[in-house]
This record gives structure tokens, C-alpha cells and sequence, in this order.
């Protein structure tokens, strides 16, 4: 089996998804024609046909609206947004109508949200964007936020069968980054499971997608040193698997979350509150967040090195929580 | 492209004879029927909200009855429609009961949504019927989707929204239309231009006299019809459904009409002029459409009146059960945050 | 002085800040001629007319967009949102030009934007919203969310005042509820500054707005059995007062986060997660969180009530940290 | 209300004589050496692109230049711009000098931003600039705010933005436009409609030919002029201008002109039909513009090479500046997310 980057697996999932389920169309910016700003959805027009693979106009409330009252009569749109920053345009659509539409009416929004997130390509401030913490707060959305070729395709597949609006945010930086290998028979992967992409027992990573590299990378070097560092891939951010963030913590007894996001009001201050709310008795150090300056995504390479975490900012930070 | 006529004669004026019909007689009645229907509900629910026991806010469309039954008696059975805060008259004629509306307003465990939401926010799509959310705007991209369902399947059904004046100023109805128009689909869109958002003049939301200008904007077929008379709204909605369902693409109705209480039952409308009030009251559509039904010896006062007493004994037993049903158990709150079944 | 309810404090404020300065205005929907939705701008079409008490259309996104405009021009404007849940349909022009305008290009943006916020009034899902954790995260913008009538008055003419995009979320619940005097001397509270509604000394309730009521009660309560509670009222949520949260952590080494959002997401986590990391070695129990269930809020009376937070929940809870 | 015409003689063709103008020569001279600068500026960012010195994407304007010109130079000093990312011209007529933009694509520390933000993001009110975000359709509410204040100061300046074909379909746009009319602001708005949106043409984006449709829905006054022609460019948005001025409320400029080049220097603009390339190459607007200024007599060969010859021996010096400037200190990474001074 040949290797196949991160981008190919999003769209060997998509296309998998489409052949086994007529109800599986694309709808978004760009992704007919062009197949994409990424071309991530490069050929499938040919395939599937203008039906199935719509090219809209500028409105991302519009497509999104539109993709939630066709799942509704039993479609299963996937949603593009080009960048995934644009989702600030149809915050309300996701949030309010989405979200909440199966707890107040019994009526079930089958739909993917996609698109390419994250920085570290100079993208700046409205190119960059790690949406987690915007929609963990909202009621009746799940987040997945793969960081392997393997989970990119078979979280990509659960999405799409899932009953409910799932946000599914594909950080650039891996797309054509990082390489792995679907076999054909590959299944899906469960939405709401962690994975523990290294084992280890002196101290707990929580991360996910582009950071989670960054983890074993650092937990690579450590290794030399014989410092064991476990790391932990949420892979699913809503709902959290709390079960195997709570297990990683009372094994090691030290935690940090490792996040590409303002340290305000980030995602990772949700996973370290809960593991100072249930793991307090099994901590031998606080719960540490690795995360961005608290600033909008500048632009310039020096200025998105210094906001953005990395192996070396993470190591300093292990050693500190070791010597605790 | 747009086309903003004929203007049915009595569209400026809302008053005079109204528009000839292809209903039959018992249609008519029926029509009746639930012009009255809706009025003497939402009057049980003012009776109600002044008794404390509406929780929440109340909302009415004393004036606007014709609309809501007028369009969506035009329906086909398979289609589906998201009527807004003041069609409760769509939901009646999709077969909604009184009792599912008093138990709404009155926040109880049998309601439609169990008391999970508030008055006509539920739906219910094996009566096709879908629930609004508060921001106006929001359901004509939603109905936009259902109606793209409806080609994507290659099934004949159309979707039907409504907007008030208001609501055509929002940035999610902009994006809805266009989206609609640029992919065909079958949606019909009833402009509610009833002089009002809030307590905000339409003047003042808008410098164009006509909604059916908005739909300029998208290439969207328009007309303009009274929306005080309950046949012409029929007769002009069917026309568009049918273009619809044919496949000519979205299509939208701008009714004039006019907000005949405040926006809410707490609202005294001291910002209307009171010979507005006045003025419409003379075109209240069912008093004229009862004087058509009359004056045309489709029906006797006396049939009109046990139409009315029927009705009235209906709601005398609807808001009893209402009443005497229970508030939810508190733990339901906890449920169906996510659709937790398998493949449905 | 005769007492004043907190709504009557917010207008009053906003009208001596106009008295003072010609470049505060207002713009939302219904605020001239109606008076606003709760009254709350009543009379000020009548002493400053048209041109600084502006109704507009229904377009959130356009009048925080104009809001915008007109600041960089010089202007003080002052947003309502007819509800705070509004707040959804103008979620990009907030976090995306108004969050990182001052950052990208230097250009400051002096805009308030409040509305009614919060539940316990039966409003459901779409009329109950507290919204600060969706915003908490964007770099550049202030949160405020007064709970006395002294607070709304004075954080409300310091918000006018700041450079800064300022949301203010007013709890409806609080509006007519509560009473207090303003001096005709009363001066502008500073933002950033939270305070000690209540010292005490065995456990801390960090909270703000409505849930500071819950707060006071339920230590009120527990004083009669001798238990003595700290409750320390934030006022301004973003920037957070660090220090004086850690300081009442460090103090009393127990604390309860209570607010009324749900738990998932919620501000209350970032508020847990900085004192997990930062005040750890000081805890003698794990960092609770009080708040709402994971759910839309909820329509019904039973259901309301069983989501929302209230003073015989915090004290069971205060109760089981007190015996760790 | 809306008022489509009357058309310059050169809107659909796009080619043949050029609008009269009130022009002087030497005005005319110098908007010659602004459209030379622009598509040079472009051109020198190219080269800069592929020997991989640009950070990020790149976006040009090419063919598009009298639109950013001729509307720019219809400003006042004191009017307030908001160029989007295809309007360096526009930058420039406001006094942006080729080392700013050079800088801002190579994320020097001493970029207009410092680095913080990338190419054309960037604004400056000393010279009137506001820097878009890149939401599309956003730039239209904030610049009726930037009128909004002109009315409340009761000051004279205009504000002016431009949106795509693309861009009108946005929620924000709507809301914008029909806030400015009914606040009756002094905005000045230019629809570009050069034919694409990145991949999607026009056909796919909306229903209606002219962009000048979508102001009917506002009851904003549109007007469609050629926009390969600067002098029509100019003139019309010199025309608006004073109206907007003279209040009259928001004004729409359509321009029709064609997108000569990718989305971006990265897209080969695979889906553009090849012939739609040459008619609209015969049509270049600083072609067209140097054919009327000889053919005129306003100036020879030898004057245009010189003006053109200046503009090079400037960006060759201005390129090696901003070349040899330093990219910036990473702790600035740091300042400036509050405004933290005192009043200002
Ligand atoms: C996006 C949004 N903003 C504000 C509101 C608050 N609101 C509820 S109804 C209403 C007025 C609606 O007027 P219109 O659309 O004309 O409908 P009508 O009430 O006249 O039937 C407003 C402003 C809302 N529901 N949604
Ligand atoms: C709200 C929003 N959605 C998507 C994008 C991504 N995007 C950037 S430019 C562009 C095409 C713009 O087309 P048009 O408005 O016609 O301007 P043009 O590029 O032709 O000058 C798109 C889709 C965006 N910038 N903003
Ligand atoms: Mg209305
Ligand atoms: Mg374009």
C-alpha cells in the first residue's frame, strides 16, 4: 500500500463516504471547479456531478443554513469553508441552530463542518484560526481535530455517519506534512475515544492534531534523557473523553495541555479544569497549559514562532513540572 | 426578471371585493374555519397570558390570519414549511391542535417539545413542519436547504418560509435568497409586510416601499398581493408553488397587511398611530372574508355561527386539558442534547 | 438619594457619559422611539433626538460594523443587542475586526456593546444566553458583567470611557431585582478590579452577575452554622483580576467557581485552570466548578430551574469540599 | 430609485474612446504614473514571489488598475478609503509608497504593521486608509460607521469601499448597504465585477447580470460604467462622490472589468476560458489610457517612457530597501493587542 498524506486521507474518506451513501454530498466555496483552495476536493466533481458537490456563493450562512435543512430531510451534506476562519460567519447557523435544533425539537442535524485551520504557514491573523474554544462552549456540537494520516480518514468516516452537526477542523500545517497509509479494508474510527500516542509514566501531554507532533518530538528528545513522557491524542474534543484524560493524569500524576490557541479562554483550560476538579488527589504538580500568547495570530515568521508552542518552550515547561 | 405584478386590485387598498378563487365551497368553510380558529386560539391565549398562566411572552398575528392559512393552505401534504412566531394559522392548517399550542405557552411536560422550548418554536416533519430559532432570518437558508433536499432527491416538494419587513434586513436572509436563486431550488418565501418591526416603522428599516424590491436583488420572481384578503394570498401562493415545483426556482410573496396589537401581548403599540389601527380594522380579513362568504350565499350566518361555536366548545375542552396537564419532570432537562440512537 | 434598581444605574450612566461627551451615541434596535425592549434607554431619544439615539434595522453584524466605523472616526458608540443572544449574528464583525483591530494595524476601536443577558425568565434557549465564555478567547476584547446596582453604575461609565471594544452583559434578572443608591458624586470603577463582596476564610466562591445573589445567600447560610465563606465578585472578566483571584485561592486553599453557563466550555474553566496552575501548592481541595448542566437552556419552569445553578446546589458543594 | 444609467458608451464593450473628462493634463499625466506604478509594484511583487521572498500569498490587480485609480483620485483629502486586497491602486493615490507594500509582503520589522499583519492589511486615517479584515463584505458596515461619524460630526469627507462580485453575496454586505441607506450616509461604494470569485464565475455566485441589482434592493442609486476606462471610473466616482456629499446618501458604483490573472499568484486560473483572456487583454486600461494620451496629444513616447523610466529607478531602489530591512523582534509578538495609552 503506497503512502498517502493527510489531505489524501480527508478526501479517501469523503470519497469513500460518498460512494457507500447517496445522501453524502459536498457543499462550499470552490471545491467543484477548482476542487478547493487546497484541492482537497480535487476530482471528485468529476465523479459525483454538480448535485453532489456544490460550488457556492460567498455566504457561509447561507451554505451552512442550507446544509442543515437538507439534513434534516435526510441528507448528509459535508460543509467547506475555505479557511476554517470564516465559521465566524456562521457562528450563529452552528451554534444556535444546529446545536440546539435535537434538544429542542427532536429533529437530528446530520452534518460535517470542514476545513483547513490552524497556523504556522504565515497565514496571520484570519488564516490561522484554531476555533475549538469558540464552539466547545455550545451544546449539542461534537469537535474532532485529527493529528494522523489514520485518524484523518477513519474520524472523517464517523463523521459523516454521525446523527449530529459534527465541526471537523484539519490543521493545514499536516496537510501535505505528515504521510501514512490507509489499508482498503481501514474502518472507521469511533468519535469520542483518546488515543495515547506514547506511553509514558512521568508525565502526561494532552494534545492534538499539529501540536501533538510537537509533543513527540519533545518527548522524543526526553526519551534520550530516559524521561518517560506519555502522551495523550485527544483526537475527539467534543465530548471529551474524560475517562482517558482522567486516567493519563492519575497515572503520571503531572499534566500539561499542549494547545495552538490564545492561553485565555482556551479549549485547554477546559481539559485542565476538569483534571484539577477530579484528579486533584492523584496530582503531584499543577496542571500546566501550553499554549499561545494571548494575542491574534500575527504574521511574520519571528513574531508566529514566538506565539506559537514548540518542542523546546514544551521541554523547558516538562522540566519545571518534574522538578515540582 | 422580477416581476412585482399584476397587482391584484385590492393589494393597495386591502379592502373591497375579494380576489376570485378556484376553491370550492367546502373549501371555503373550511378556510373559514380556521380563520377563526386562529383568532379565538390566540384570544384563549391572551385570556390566559392576563391570568399568568402564559410563561414567557405572547405573540399574535390579529390581523394577519388570512396569510398564515391563505399560504399554507396552498401546501401540498408532502411539503414542508417553517412558519414563524406569528403563523400559528400555518401550523393549525398543517394539523396542529389547540392543545399542543396551550401546553407550549404553557411550559408543560405533554407539550410538543416537553417544555424544552417556548410557544411556536417546535415542529414536527412528519407534518412538515419545522421550527423556527429566534433570529429572524435564519430559516431561509434552513427552508433553502430543505428545498435543495428536494431536488438532491429529485422529489417534488417544495419549502415555504416567512419574513416579516424586519427580517429582510438580516444578513442571513440575504445569503438564503441569493443561495436559492443561484441553485433553483423550490422555495417560496411570504414577505410579511405589516408595517411594523417592533416598535421600528418600516421607513425606517428600509428606504424601498416594497419587499418584492428585495428580491430584485437575486433575480427572484415577486408579487405583491393583499395580504388582508385570504383568497388572493391562496391563489397567488399556489401560483408560486406550482412555478416552484415545476422548477422555475425560488419564488417570493410580498403581502401588505398590518400588525393590528403590539409585538408581543405586553406591548401597547403606543408608537402606532391610532388611525392606522382604525384604517385596518375595516379590512380585517376574516370579517371580510365572512361578508364574501355571505354576500356570495356560500354559507348562512347560521352555518358561520356553529362553525364558531364548534370551534369555541373545542378550545373550552383544550384549555381545560391544558391546564390541568403537568409541568415536566425536572430531569428531562438532561435529555437529547445529542440524537443518541443508531442510524435513523 | 432615593434607591435605584440596576437597570435605572446602567441608563443613568450611559446618560451622564452623554451629558459629558458629544461623541457617545447609541445605536440598536427599538432604543429611540420604544425605549429599548426593557426600557433601559427610555427618554434618551427625547433629550439627545435622532442622532445619538440611532434605531436601525434588524442587522446586528451592520450596526456593530457601523459601530466600528464610527469609533476609528472619533465616536463613543454604545451598542445595544435587543437580547444579548443577538450577539451570535455580529460574532465576526466582534472577534475578527473589532478583537484584533488595535493589534493588526494600531488603530484603536472605543465601542460598548451590551445587551440583556441570562436566564431564570423562562426566555429558553434563545433568550437566556451568558455569552462570556464565546468571547473570552478573542485577543483585544474587555468583558464586563456587573451584579450590583454601584457596579452597573460605575463599570458602566468607565466601559464608555475605555479604548478598548468593551462587551457589557447586563443580567436581566438582575434589572428590576435589586436596588441601590448612586451619589451624585459616584465616580467611574475602574475595570480589570474585582472585589471582595463577603470575606471569609474557609472557602472561596469566585463568581459575577446574578450568580454573586446565589453566592451571598448560600454563604449567608453557612455563617449561621459558623462557616465562614469568601465570595469574591470579578466585575471585569477579561482582562481577568489574576491577582486577586490567586489571592483568595491562596487564602482560603478551597474554591468554587459558580457560574451560569453550562460546565462544558464554560469561563469558569479558565478561571479553575489559572488557579490549578498557579496557586496549586496552596489548594486543599480540588478547584470545583458550579455551573450550569451541559444543555440549551430550557424553557419550562422544572427544567429551568434543574439547569441553573442555585444556593442549596453551591452548598452541598461547598459542604463536600469542606470535608476534603 | 435605482437608476442603472445612463451607461457609458463603453460598459459592455470595454473598449473604444475614453470618457470625456474635467481632467487637467498634468492630472492626467500623474493618474497615468499612478497606473504605471501599480501594475509595476505588481509586477516587482511577482518577481519577488517567485524567488520565494514574498511570505504568504500574493494577490494582484492587473487589468483592474483604472478602478483603484480613477476612483482614488476622486477623492478629497480628507475623505477616508478602505481598499480591498486588489486595490493597491488606491493605496497609492493616497500616498502609500512602494516601500510600504514591499515590506508589509515580506514581513519586515519595518512594515506599515511591524510585521503583525500581511500584504494590503494595513490602514493608516492620517492618510485616510482603513485596512479590511478578510472577511469578505465586513469592510461595507464599518465604512457606513466611517459615514455614520462624517453625519454625526457634521463633517464634509465621504467614506469609500470597494466589494467583488463575490463579496455582494455576504450577509454583511446586505446589512451594510441597506444600513447606510436608510441612515443616509455619505458611503460610496465600487462593485467590481470582474467575473470571478477565486474559481466561481458570476453565473454560479447569483441570478442577476449587474451587481448595479442588488442596490435596487436597498434603494441605493447605482450606476454601471466600464471599468477598463479610468476616466469613466473617475468621473463617475467623482459624480457620487458629490453626491454622497451633498447628501444624497449612499451611492454603488458597478465597474465591469475582468480579473487579467489567478485568484492569486499561486492559481493558473486553469478555468478561465483562454478567449475571455484575449478579448479582455485588448481592453487593458493603461493601454487604452496611454492611446488616448497620445492620440490626444496630451503627451509623447518620449514623456510616458520617462514617467515609466522614474517609476522603475524607484522600485529597484525601493525593492533592495526592503530587502535589506530586518524582519522584526519577536517580543513585539507581544505589544499592542489593547489600545493601553490615556485618552487619544
Ligand atoms: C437577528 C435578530 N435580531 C433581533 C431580534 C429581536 N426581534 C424579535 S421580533 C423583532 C421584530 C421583527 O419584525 P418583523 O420581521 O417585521 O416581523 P413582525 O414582528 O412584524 O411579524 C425583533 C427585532 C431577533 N429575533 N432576531
Ligand atoms: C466571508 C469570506 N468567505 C470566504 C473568503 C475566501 N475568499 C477570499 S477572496 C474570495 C473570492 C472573492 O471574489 P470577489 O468578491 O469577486 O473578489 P475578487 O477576488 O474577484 O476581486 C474568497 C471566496 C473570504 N475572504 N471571506
Ligand atoms: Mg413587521
Ligand atoms: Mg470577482
Amino acid at each position: 500500500m503506497s503512502e498517502i498524506t493527510f489531505l489524501d486521507a480527508i478526501r479517501q474518506a469523503i470519497l469513500d463516504e460518498m460512494r457507500a451513501d447517496p445522501t453524502v454530498y459536498l457543499i462550499g466555496e470552490d471545491i467543484g471547479t477548482y476542487g478547493g483552495a487546497f484541492r482537497l476536493t480535487a476530482g471528485l466533481l468529476e465523479e459525483f456531478g454538480r448535485d453532489r458537490v456544490i460550488d457556492t456563493p460567498i455566504s457561509e450562512a447561507g451554505f451552512v443554513g442550507a446544509a442543515i435543512g437538507s439534513a434534516m430531510m435526510g441528507m448528509r451534506p459535508v460543509v467547506e469553508f475555505q479557511f476554517i476562519d470564516f465559521i465566524a460567519n456562521a457562528f450563529n447557523m452552528i451554534v444556535n441552530f444546529a446545536g440546539t435544533n435535537h434538544y429542542r425539537w427532536g429533529q437530528k442535524v446530520p452534518i460535517v463542518m470542514r476545513g483547513p485551520s490552524g497556523g504556522r504557514v504565515s497565514g496571520s491573523a484570519f488564516h490561522s484560526l484554531n476555533p475549538e474554544a469558540y464552539f466547545n462552549r455550545a451544546p449539542g456540537l461534537k469537535i474532532v481535530y485529527p493529528g494522523t494520516v489514520e485518524d484523518a480518514y477513519g474520524l472523517m468516516r464517523s463523521a459523516i455517519r454521525d446523527e449530529n452537526p459534527v465541526l471537523f477542523f484539519e490543521h493545514k500545517y499536516l496537510y501535505r506534512r505528515i504521510k501514512g497509509t490507509i489499508s482498503a479494508d481501514a474502518a472507521p474510527i469511533p468519535l469520542g475515544k483518546a488515543r495515547i500516542a506514547r506511553p509514558g509514566t512521568q508525565l502526561s501531554v494532552i494534545t492534538y492534531a499539529a501540536m501533538l507532533h510537537v509533543a513527540l518530538e519533545a518527548a522524543e528528545k526526553l526519551a534520550e534523557e530516559g524521561i518517560e513522557i506519555e502522551v495523550l491524542d485527544l483526537r475527539t474534543l467534543k465530548p471529551l473523553d474524560e475517562e482517558a484524560v482522567l486516567a493519563t493524569a492519575r497515572k503520571t500524576g503531572r499534566v500539561i495541555v499542549l494547545t495552538e490557541e490564545p492561553t485565555t479562554g482556551s479549549f485547554a483550560g477546559e481539559v485542565a479544569a476538569r483534571i484539577g476538579e477530579k484528579a486533584f488527589w492523584n496530582l503531584d504538580a499543577p496542571v500546566a497549559r501550553v499554549c499561545c500568547i494571548d494575542t491574534p495570530v500575527p504574521y511574520s515568521p519571528p513574531l508566529e514562532d514566538f506565539y506559537l508552542p514548540n518542542a523546546d518552550k514544551l521541554i523547558a515547561r516538562i522540566r519545571e513540572l518534574l522538578e515540582a | 426578471m422580477t416581476n412585482f405584478g399584476p397587482l391584484h386590485p385590492g393589494a393597495a387598498a386591502g379592502e373591497g371585493k375579494l380576489a376570485r378563487t378556484s376553491l370550492s365551497i367546502a373549501q371555503q368553510i373550511e378556510v373559514y374555519r380556521l380563520l377563526k380558529l386562529n383568532r379565538l386560539v390566540e384570544d384563549r391565549l391572551t385570556n390566559l397570558y392576563r391570568q399568568g398562566k402564559v410563561v414567557g411572552g405572547l405573540y399574535g398575528s390579529r390581523g394577519q390570519e388570512g396569510i398564515s392559512i391563505g399560504t399554507a393552505f396552498a401546501l401540498g401534504p408532502d411539503d414542508v414549511v417553517a412558519p414563524l412566531i406569528r403563523n400559528l394559522g400555518a401550523m393549525l392548517v398543517r394539523g396542529v391542535s389547540p392543545r399542543e399550542v396551550f401546553t407550549q405557552y404553557m411550559a408543560r411536560g405533554g407539550s410538543p417539545t416537553g417544555g424544552k422550548d417556548c410557544n411556536l418554536h417546535f415542529g414536527d416533519l412528519a407534518r412538515g413542519l419545522v421550527s423556527p430559532i429566534s433570529m429572524l432570518g435564519a430559516l431561509v437558508p434552513v427552508m433553502a436547504g430543505v428545498a435543495l433536499a428536494a431536488k438532491l432527491q429529485k422529489k417534488s416538494y417544495v419549502a415555504m418560509t416567512y419574513i416579516g419587513d424586519g427580517g429582510t434586513s438580516t444578513g442571513e436572509f440575504h445569503e438564503g435568497m441569493n443561495l436559492a436563486a443561484v441553485l433553483e431550488v423550490p422555495l417560496i418565501v411570504i414577505a410579511e409586510h405589516n408595517g411594523y418591526a417592533y416598535s421600528t416603522p418600516t421607513s425606517r428599516q428600509m428606504k424601498i416601499k416594497d419587499l418584492a424590491q428585495r428580491a430584485s436583488a437575486y433575480g427572484i420572481p415577486a408579487r405583491i398581493v393583499d395580504g388582508n384578503d385570504v383568497l388572493a394570498v391562496y391563489e397567488a401562493t399556489r401560483a408560486m408553488i406550482e412555478a416552484a415545483r415545476a422548477g422555475g426556482g425560488p419564488q417570493m410573496l410580498e403581502v401588505k397587511t398590518f400588525r393590528m396589537k403590539g409585538h408581543a401581548e405586553h406591548d401597547d403599540a403606543g408608537y402606532v398611530p391610532k388611525e392606522l389601527f382604525e384604517q385596518w380594522k375595516a379590512k380585517d380579513p376574516i370579517d371580510r372574508f365572512e361578508r364574501h362568504l355571505l354576500a356570495g350565499g356560500l354559507a348562512t350566518r347560521e352555518e358561520l355561527d356553529s362553525i364558531t361555536a364548534k370551534v369555541q366548545a373545542e378550545l373550552d375542552i383544550e384549555v381545560d386539558n391544558a391546564l390541568a396537564s403537568p409541568m415536566p419532570p425536572p430531569e428531562r432537562a438532561l435529555e437529547g442534547v445529542y440524537f443518541e440512537g443508531g442510524d435513523a
